[in-house]
């Protein structure tokens, strides 16, 4: 039970369980509104334009993309990070709040741990479009095929990625999955049309909420978050590995794993401050999205955006400290200053200095502030990827091999559908899932005996 | 028959949690409580126990050595190769092997989860009353072991139940 | 003797009339079939690529069909006895073309040829090639070549042709009519023979010789100083002082081979010698030459005949022969004088331009400094370069007036090399009989009535004498894949003589050489054993050294500077080292070898002087209109004298077949007939911008070091007090290195290459023969630029104005100077043995080998590149589109005819793979099979991969380094020893050794403010 | 009684008699040279039949003629320049062999026993019909079961379709209650379903069991076993090149210009092989074992070197009427094979680079060196 005295009221407009459960599934039940279906065609346009890029590129080749033999990751890459990034918010988020008994988690984590989901299905598909030749990506399986049998290559980060992000999809969707049987269950017994009864009652695999199913459903919750917790970390710290690992300038620094983990929280709670905001205003969830809410992913970005700084400012202190020359030339004369100056400020900029704002409550206060700066963050995330791929691989040990890079329409077409997923996968979302844990709202809802 | 059930609904946590208490006193057992969202107090009130954890402890120790064994005898044992001069039984296992402990742990756990609680697709609740995943409460007591059925209805109304119901069908009932 | 020395005629014999057909799968045998059969043939079996794990048919399999295409095998029908299925055998040859002569070992696998090498046995080149001749055999199979004899561009037979060229012929006969053969320079005694035979039939016939970049000046001042019209043999081995002068004679002039191989034993500090030739250039282009030079002068075309004159004045006047009126030299050139009067006979001055007084006056200074019959001379003068260049033009008068009858091409393309096409071509149509030997239908071939293709080399008898006394064979290596015959052969059969080309050359042996030796008692033995060999020498009686004829030079010393100085910007056309004069512009390997010094590809350009250029208004890329008429894009490249352009000729083929059409511009049309020898110097040209812009590829796009210590340099004198210097870093980082894992240990053999950057010109005979022996794909102009190149070996060069001690981390961003110095560093796989690329791979397609390779399984790899991001050499090269069998690309993996040169040893790698130098691995296993097949062990030097083995300056040695006397372990020894990025502890396989300059500080200072 | 008496030794006498002849008619192994041309009493091979040889023919003369026919023929002895003459002047080549050793094969020729013989050397039924009209895939398929994987496709259905009842009973139509037997079935059926599938994809690609029909019916048995001729006699370059070589139509030749009937085909398909002489055509063979392309594989290699059997990879050829592919000739295969290979490592010099195991195996530390041993298993040894 929740007392209101230690912490302010977390659901403003004192509801009744009825009114909770009512106000949230609102949505799926009114009819669809005209700008969803309009969204949903324009995404699956885009969509479409995303499927013609892929088929282009494994039909052809990679070569229809603008990579060269100096450079041989490009936007796939960038974009993989940029998506893991982002996947990594939502199960950040309900887990470390949820173990934290962070309570007023509870009317967001549903939403950012769907976004996750989709999120990490878009970085998925991007190892898999990258490789030469796809129709072998068995190969990359630890199967007993009949070479010898011949194995895997263990030590390879791109082999730990394939475990990780696949371990990581499977325990973030069931654990957003688990989390939504008891309110699926609520849409099964509200439901007026028998198909959507008998969708719902499938998809709630016929729970009721009974004490014992109660019990054992918290548990499970709670082992599922242990686990992932320590799991967010490690996949991220595995994605940054496939740069601190090698030998290349700019790319073999330890300070990688953490400062990619962190990376991926900021981009992830922006993500979530976006899409949140929307859906507010979207739905008048006012109600549940308090002020407060908003405030506090603020003060978290505020203070995840200096740990940025700091990673940046260390990566160039430790690279002059080094005195290695190809350090030295990759982040003084090739970030700092030289060829990719604009994206380094960019990322500079947008990561370190303008969540600076967030100190002022003002900001903290003002939506459109808000959301302004949580997409400039994403922009800064993309960028950032962007200055740690490209300047390195563009200006290497030899100069004789030095290259620039330009991508192709190709690979816009790829970014492009990937975007497409994400916003079908957010459309569906708000349209047939209960957009809240309301069981959880239910929980933190102070007791009341008028009824 | 056994799937003869006395149902008590309460609209109101705090009188749910009262007659949980009376009832109990009385020496009637208490088959189940269905509530709209978790309530510890419930759970305490009928020593509710799981042993989940122990199932995903096992599973994880499980998953370590196995996860081990396999790499090891891959990378050394079956097919050793020599990768940029590193000797072919590295720490790099020990990524794999975390990660890999997650994913089976994980698995495991929500299998058991499933099976233990009878949860899964196509599963359907015996007890299909209108708002109990909303804002309802609902003691059920077995019909079967309280043969006295009028003194528990009377019981559960006494103790602010808004409604009193049964399910199924009575054994005496039965034998006519 | 090796297996290779065998001879083909007792083959010939035992295939009288058979059929030698496909005998497993791969390797294919195609002797006696047409073109068509060929093809058939070649559609379904091939070991050529890894198609069949391909897209389509994995996923047909994939469909639960598992059934796989039938393989048919067709065994010969009568197996000669030469001829071992799956195994290769090697026929000495010899290699000419009209411009590079080299003696050459034809590796011949089932019949087919190919692999071109050097012949080690020659005198002249020990084993050395360059790129050209090492590209010649992708022309065996270019389909471009004609098929069967033509008569106005209509196809005919060989009987109807020969009766009515020989009627025509004996009408002229008749009438008393001229008839001419314009022939390249012809170096082969029997062919001189039959022109005899042919001239005896038909009395009135003249042989005209017409050399694409003539040398006649270089006759004419020889026969005018000396007596002598003949071009001298140059020794450049034992010189100790060179002065070069515009003369890119490790490139293109004369005999580049020959004289590459002598310049590195100059310049070899390997071998116990402590000192090495001191190399001075003038030159007005930056040519291959001028890039390994100690001292560069850039200098404007119209200045190197001052120069030449003020350095002859400066020795004359030490000498007591009387001096010539000239203005003072541009630069100080008393330096290289006192050089030259100090190393007497030690020396050599050299000059490509094709001016009779600069030759003279060049002829005086080697008098001079007594070199005559030292480091050159008349003794074995050379046979190359019979031109002369008045005798063509006059043929033209005739022509035009019709005097000429009958006209036999041979060899030469004047519609497109003369300088002026249209003036040949009108002149041609004077001619009543005209006949071509083209191979392929070019500009001239096109024009005339009869066309008798001629063999191709490699499937011609002939010999050579390239100079005088030294001899060599041509064999055929594979039988007549077209209805072809060889000129001589039409010859000898138009004069009535109907002995076939073999015996003729045979019995010419017979009569004149075989009496010139004492070593074999039998004519068949003698012919045998030359035929294996390849080459026969002949001991040459006492030689007498002529006297230099200073009459002369003094009757020309007042014309020489009598022409009014040069005005404006100055041209100077010169050879590219990859394309030369543009015979082969036809052969897409040749088009893709990035120029050695600009690394540009598929295109020419104008070369101009970064500071010039800058101050004239030109940028990189823009497209410039010359005298008005030509369009070309602008190359700004460092050490382009100052106001001076240079174009490369060999490009704007019209008729060059599918890849050489329309490839840059003809740049021949802009040369000059001046006193007496065609000019390649134009004294000024005007240029305009057109305001578009033209897209250049090149291959390397950042020229510097960065101060980084890549190639490592020192000068002599340093050197010789301290064998390390230059490279004590290498001392430090082998110190420094830490590692958790233990250096890796190889039981039997740890295969290592090093690389002598002092020998290594820059040449790029490796890179072809790298691509010839690994199947290496032609991708084009548009995939280059995108910096997608595939060649497995490449040369670096970079540029630099720092003195070597100088060298450090503060001179980042130097600019390109106007004189830099500049740097060959061949990169190919380094072969690490803590390779970064290994340990990255998910599918372990790369491991490393128990002998110390890094190994590349193409059909385990699925294209992450994760590889190529982690070496730090950038040496994987992945296949970004399907290259062989796609229209897109349609080079040599295109049509089936040209897939025949194919190594069957190799895969042609599939799309979307990653792939790499492998050391050579087909030829380490197959030599080390051939040891075990002998019971033995293997010997040094035995196994040799494809770069060192075409290395005309004996730059890279391959060897096993745990054997302790191997040569490579020698090398790795040597105190100037060192890896490339060593500091990352890679531990690579492949060492270079420290380039040394012979210069010193004062050197430096002046050469610098000579040009700042 | 009597009759007992008499009866007795003469049955013991016809026991140790047939014993004594069984024992003679085992053939000497010198024998094996002269089967190639000879038959007994099979009518003229090459060489006459051997059927009464002795009878026509006195020992001393049989003797000196076996050891050099053609010294006899060139000294004119009247005998053999006449046999010379009959046989087409085909020469028979000398043989260095013992008087005894020639005293042996005619004793064996002598008292030859054909019945014996016919049952001991070859179970052959006598083949009317050519099986080389393409209608042999009966035989095929028998040794597709014998090699192959079979065919698996029926249960693998019947599998799909029992796993999609169980999953559908499972979670809609509930008709069996008993939960158990739904997750039974599930689990069995997906362990099946998995094993199929690993088995089939082993072989996808591949071709064990292979056994096209030939443009020409060739028998290797008749040639390898009945005829004695050695594998390198045809298949002559495996000694020295990558391939093994599919014999020229010449080497064909060199005994079917006299050899005009087969012995189970009749005359039908030796005449393909003159007819392809004769019309310059060389004959197309079907290849039973092929290798990927990016497979490198030589026969120098393991037969020269390696010291290997043809039999170890391609079977029992000697026994087959049909050639039929017998290993799966997969990666594995291989690898296994030079995991458990030792390399001749003493005999043969070349192994003298490997110091290291040289001076092992002298302290007796190491009994043996695998091919893996000596980096038998890397990549590069058969693909680049």
């Amino acid at each position: 039970m929740y007392d209101k005295t230690i912490r302010g009221v977390l659901i403003k407009g004192d509801k009744t369980y009825g009114q909770i459960t009512s106000e949230i599934l609102a949505p799926q039940e009114r009819k669809a509104p005209m700008w969803w279906f309009a969204f949903m065609t324009l995404f699956t346009i885009g969509l479409a334009f995303g499927v013609y890029s892929m088929y282009v590129t494994v039909t052809q080749g990679i070569g229809t993309w603008g990579l060269n033999n100096s450079l041989g990751w490009g936007w796939d890459i960038i974009n993989f990070v940029w998506w893991i990034g982002i996947g990594h918010a939502g199960t950040a988020f309900s887990i470390f709040l949820l173990i934290l008994r962070q309570r007023w988690r509870t009317s967001i984590n549903r939403a950012a741990e769907a976004m996750t989901v989709v999120a990490v299905l878009c970085a998925g598909l991007y190892p898999m479009i990258h490789m030469g030749r796809i129709w072998n990506a068995f190969f990359i399986m630890p199967y007993p095929n009949s070479r010898g049998p011949l194995w895997v290559n263990f030590n390879s980060p791109l082999f730990w990625d394939v475990v990780a992000i696949s371990t990581y999809l499977m325990a973030s969707a069931t654990f957003w999955y688990i989390g939504m049987i008891p309110d699926l269950a609520s849409v099964r017994d509200r439901a007026t049309s028998k198909i959507k009864k008998a969708i719902y009652g499938f998809l709630s695999f016929g729970w009721m909420g009974s004490a014992r199913s109660w019990l054992r459903f918290e548990t499970t919750a709670l082992i599922l978050g242990g686990l992932t917790a320590p799991l967010v970390i490690a996949v991220h710290s595995i994605v940054s590995m496939d740069f601190a690992t090698s030998v290349m300038a700019g790319w073999h620094t330890t300070v990688f794993p953490p400062y990619f983990v962190v990376g991926a929280i900021f981009s992830g709670f922006a993500m979530v401050l976006t899409l949140m905001i929307i859906i507010r205003k979207v739905f008048k969830f006012q109600d549940f999205v308090t002020d407060g809410h908003i405030d506090a992913i603020g003060r978290i970005l505020t203070f995840v955006s200096l740990i940025m700084g700091t990673a940046y400012s260390t990566e160039i202190f430790m690279a002059w400290y080094s005195g290695a020359e190809g350090e030295i030339y990759t982040f003084f004369h090739n970030r700092i200053a030289g060829d990719h100056t604009k994206a380094f400020w960019t990322m500079v900029s947008c990561n370190a200095i303008i969540p600076q704002l967030f100190w002022f409550k003002k900001i903290r206060k003002n939506l459109t502030m808000v959301f302004i700066i949580s997409i400039i963050i994403n922009i800064g995330m993309w960028f950032e990827r962007y200055v740690i791929i490209v300047t390195s691989l563009t200006k290497d040990y030899l100069p004789s091999n030095w290259a620039t890079y330009r991508p192709t329409i190709i690979e816009i077409g790829i970014y492009a559908g990937t975007l497409s997923i994400f916003g079908l996968g957010v459309l569906l979302f708000i349209r047939y899932i209960p957009m809240m844990a309301m069981s959880e709202l239910k929980m933190i809802l102070k007791p009341t005996s008028k009824k | 028959m056994s799937n003869y059930r006395i149902l008590g609904v309460y609209n109101n946590e705090d009188k749910l949690l009262s007659s949980i208490h009376k009832i109990q006193e009385s020496g009637i057992t208490i088959h189940d409580v269905i509530t709209p969202y978790p309530i510890h107090e419930v759970i305490e009130a009928l020593k509710l126990k799981t042993r989940l954890p122990v199932v995903a402890f096992i599973s994880a120790i499980f998953a370590l050595f196995g996860t081990g064994g396999f790499l090891y005898w891959t990378s050394v044992v079956n097919y050793p190769l020599v990768f940029g001069g590193k000797p072919q039984n590295t720490l790099s296992f020990i990524i794999v092997i975390f990660v890999m402990l997650i994913n089976v742990t994980a698995v495991v756990t929500i299998l058991s989860f499933f099976i233990r609680d009878r949860k899964g697709p196509g599963a359907v609740p015996y007890l299909d009353y209108k708002g109990i995943s909303d804002d309802r409460y609902v003691i059920v007591v077995d019909g079967k072991i309280n043969t006295n059925e009028q003194v528990v209805s009377d019981l559960l109304k006494r103790e602010g139940a808004v409604e009193v119901a049964q399910i199924g069908v009575p054994e005496t009932k039965a034998n006519h | 003797m090796k297996k290779y020395w065998k001879s083909l005629d007792e083959l010939k014999e035992n295939q009288e009339g058979n059929i030698p057909a496909n005998e497993v799968a791969p390797e294919f045998s195609i002797e006696g079939l047409t073109e068509d059969e060929v093809k058939s043939k070649l559609k379904s079996n091939r070991r050529d690529f890894l198609k069949m794990l391909g897209f389509s048919v994995s996923t047909a399999a994939l469909a639960a069909s598992c059934e796989q295409p039938v393989r048919k095998a067709i065994p010969f029908l009568n197996k000669p006895e030469e001829v071992t299925p799956g195994t290769a055998s090697h026929y000495a040859s010899t290699f000419y073309d009209g411009n590079d002569y080299c003696p050459v070992v034809v590796k011949v696998r089932d019949g087919r040829p190919i692999k071109i090498e050097g012949n080690e046995l020659s005198s002249i080149t020990e084993g050395g090639t360059n790129a050209r001749i090492q590209a010649s055999v992708l022309g065996l199979y270019d389909s471009y070549r004609l098929n069967h004899p033509l008569k106005n561009g209509q196809k005919t037979d060989w009987t109807t042709l020969d009766s009515e060229i020989t009627n025509a012929l004996s009408g002229i006969n008749v009438t008393g009519g001229k008839i001419i053969i314009l022939s390249a320079s012809v170096i082969s005694p029997s062919m001189l023979r039959i022109f005899e035979e042919f001239k005896t039939k038909y009395p009135n016939t003249e042989v005209i010789y017409y050399d694409t970049v003539s040398y006649s000046a270089m006759r004419k001042a020889n026969f005018e100083t000396f007596g002598k019209e003949a071009v001298m043999r140059y020794n450049f081995a034992d010189t100790e002082v060179i002065a070069g002068f515009n003369c890119d004679f490790l490139g293109s002039w004369l005999s580049p081979v020959e004289y590459a191989l002598q310049y590195s034993k100059s310049r070899d500090l390997t071998n116990g010698k402590n000192t090495i030739s001191k190399h001075y250039q003038f030159e007005s282009w930056m040519s291959l030459t001028g890039s390994n030079a100690d001292i560069r002068y850039p200098i404007k075309p119209s200045d190197e005949k001052v120069i030449l004159a003020n350095l002859y004045n400066y020795i004359a006047a030490k000498s007591g022969t009387p001096q010539i009126q000239v203005q003072a030299s541009p630069v100080d050139i008393s330096k290289l004088a006192e050089d030259l009067m100090l190393h007497q006979g030690k020396s050599l001055t050299v000059s490509g331009t094709n001016d009779v007084h600069i030759q003279t006056l060049v002829n005086a200074i080697n008098f001079l400094t007594g070199n005559q019959g030292s480091t050159l001379g008349f003794e074995r003068s050379s046979n190359l370069k019979k031109g002369i260049d008045e005798r063509f033009e006059m043929l033209l008068g005739e022509m035009e007036q019709g005097k000429v009858d009958a006209l036999f091409v041979y060899n030469v393309n004047p519609a497109y090399d003369y300088y002026d096409p249209a003036k040949f071509i009108n002149a041609l149509k004077n001619v009543k009989l005209s006949v071509s030997f083209g191979e392929t239908p070019d500009e001239t071939t096109k024009l005339c009535t009869y066309v008798c293709p001629d063999n191709h080399s490699l499937e011609s008898w002939g010999d050579a004498e390239p100079f005088t006394g030294i001899y060599s064979l041509a064999q055929p290596c594979i039988q007549k894949l077209f209805d072809t015959r060889q000129m001589g052969e039409s010859l000898l059969k138009w004069a009535g003589n109907t002995m076939d080309i073999h015996s003729y050359i045979q019995k010419y042996w017979e009569e004149n050489l075989y009496p010139k030796q004492s070593e074999y008692l039998s004519f068949t033995d003698f012919w045998n054993h030359t035929l294996q060999k390849g080459v026969f020498e002949v001991q040459l009686g006492l030689y007498a050294c002529p006297l230099y004829n200073f009459d002369y030079l003094m009757s020309l010393a007042p014309l020489m500077f009598a022409d009014k100085p040069a005005s404006g910007l100055e041209l100077t056309l010169y050879e590219k080292v990859g394309l030369g004069t543009g015979k082969m512009a036809n052969n897409p390997w040749l088009q893709e070898l990035p120029d050695p010094i600009t690394k540009a590809v598929w295109d020419n350009y104008l070369a101009l002087s970064p500071t010039w250029a800058k101050e004239n208004g030109f940028a990189m890329e823009d497209l410039v209109k010359i005298n008005g008429t030509m369009e070309l894009p602008v190359m700004l490249q460092p050490g382009q004298p100052y106001g001076t352009a240079a174009i490369a000729i060999g490009y704007g083929r019209t008729d060059g077949g599918k890849v050489a059409n329309n490839l840059g511009k003809n740049a021949f049309v802009l040369a000059s007939f001046i006193n007496g020898s065609k000019q390649y110097s134009i004294s000024s040209i005007t240029i305009e911008k057109t305001g578009s812009t033209y897209p250049l590829a090149t291959t390397q796009t950042h020229h510097q070091m960065e101060g980084r210590p890549l190639v490592r340099e020192t000068v002599l004198g340093k050197w010789q007090q301290n064998p390390e210097s230059g490279n004590e870093l290498h001392r430090i980082t082998e110190e420094k290195a830490v590692s958790l894992y233990k250096k890796p240990h190889y039981d039997s053999f740890h295969w290592e290459l090093a690389i002598d950057l002092n020998k290594c010109i820059g040449c790029s005979a490796c890179v072809i023969a790298c691509q010839a022996e690994n199947n290496v794909a032609v991708i084009g102009k548009e995939e280059v630029r995108k910096k997608r190149i595939m060649h497995w070996i490449r040369i670096d060069r970079y540029y630099s104005a720092v003195p070597p001690e100088k060298i450090g981390p503060d001179e980042f961003f130097n600019l390109e100077p106007e004189n830099p110095e500049v740097f060959h560093q061949p990169v190919m796989c380094q072969h690490c043995d803590n390779a970064p690329c290994e340990n990255v791979c998910p599918v372990a397609a790369t491991p490393h080998s128990k002998e110390g390779l890094n190994q590349m399984a193409y059909n385990r790899c699925i294209g992450t590149r994760y590889c190529m991001n982690n070496c730090p050499y950038r040496v994987r090269r992945f296949n970004w589109y399907r290259y062989a069998d796609n229209e897109k690309f349609d080079y040599n993996f295109n049509d089936e005819l040209s897939k025949m040169v194919l190594n069957p040893d190799v895969v042609v790698r599939e799309r979307g793979v990653v792939e790499k130098c492998s050391m050579c691995i087909q030829r380490i296993q197959e030599k080390k099979l051939k040891a075990k097949n002998e019971n033995r062990m293997l010997e040094d030097g035995e196994i040799n991969v494809a770069c060192a083995q075409a290395c005309p300056t004996k730059a890279i040695v391959f060897g096993n380094t745990n054997d302790k006397e191997s040569r490579v372990s020698k090398l790795f020894d040597n105190a100037r020893r060192y890896h490339l990025l060593e500091e990352l502890h890679t531990l690579s396989s492949v060492g270079y050794l420290t380039k040394v300059r012979n210069k010193n500080v004062e050197d430096i200072n002046e050469n610098s403010e000579q040009h700042s | 009684m009597r009759n007992r008496i008499i009866f007795t030794p003469l049955f013991l006498f016809f026991i140790i008699f047939s014993l004594t002849t069984a024992a003679q008619n085992q053939p000497p192994v010198e024998y094996t040279v002269c089967s190639a041309c000879h038959t007994i009493g099979k009518g003229k091979l090459i060489g006459p039949d051997l059927k009464g040889v002795n009878d026509r023919h006195d020992e001393a003369w049989l003797i000196s003629f076996i050891k050099s026919s053609q010294t006899m023929v060139k000294n004119g002895d009247p005998v053999a320049v006449k046999l010379f003459e009959e046989n087409n002047k085909i020469p028979m080549p000398d043989n260095n062999l013992t008087d005894d050793q020639i005293r042996g094969i005619l004793t064996y020729i002598k008292n030859y026993d054909e019945t014996a013989v016919t049952s001991t050397t070859t179970a052959e039924k006598p083949k009317s019909d050519v099986p080389a009209s393409g209608q042999d895939d009966s035989s095929l398929k028998m040794q597709k079961q014998k090699y192959g994987p079979g065919n698996t496709r029926p249960t693998f259905i019947i599998f799909f379709v029992l796993f999609l009842i169980a999953l559908i009973d499972l979670t809609f139509t509930k008709i069996i209650k008993a939960y158990f037997v739904h997750v039974i079935i599930i689990f069995v059926s997906i362990f099946v379903l998995g094993e199929i599938v690993y088995v089939e994809a082993k072989e996808l690609g591949r071709q064990q069991g292979y056994s096209p029909d030939q443009p020409v019916w060739f028998s290797h048995k008749v040639h390898a076993t009945q005829n004695q001729i050695n594998c390198l006699y045809c298949h002559s370059t495996a000694m020295e090149s990558k391939s093994a070589g599919f014999p020229s139509t010449a080497v064909c030749m060199n005994c079917h210009n006299v050899v005009k009937k087969g012995k189970i085909t009749g005359e039908v398909e030796i005449a393909k092989v003159v007819n392809s002489w004769n019309t310059k055509k060389p004959i197309e063979w079907v290849r039973v074992h092929n290798l990927p392309d990016h497979v490198w594989f030589s026969h120098a290699q393991h037969v020269n070197v390696g010291k290997r059997q043809c039999q170890e990879c391609h079977g029992k050829v000697e026994e087959m009427d049909k050639i039929v592919q017998v290993e799966n000739l997969g990666m594995g295969w291989c690898v296994n094979c030079h995991r458990n290979t030792n390399v001749q490592f003493k005999e043969n010099e070349f192994y003298k680079e490997f110091a290291k195991y040289q001076e092992e195996i002298k302290a007796g530390t190491r009994s043996r060196v695998t091919v893996d041993d000596i980096g038998g298993n890397n990549c590069q040894l058969c693909h680049y």
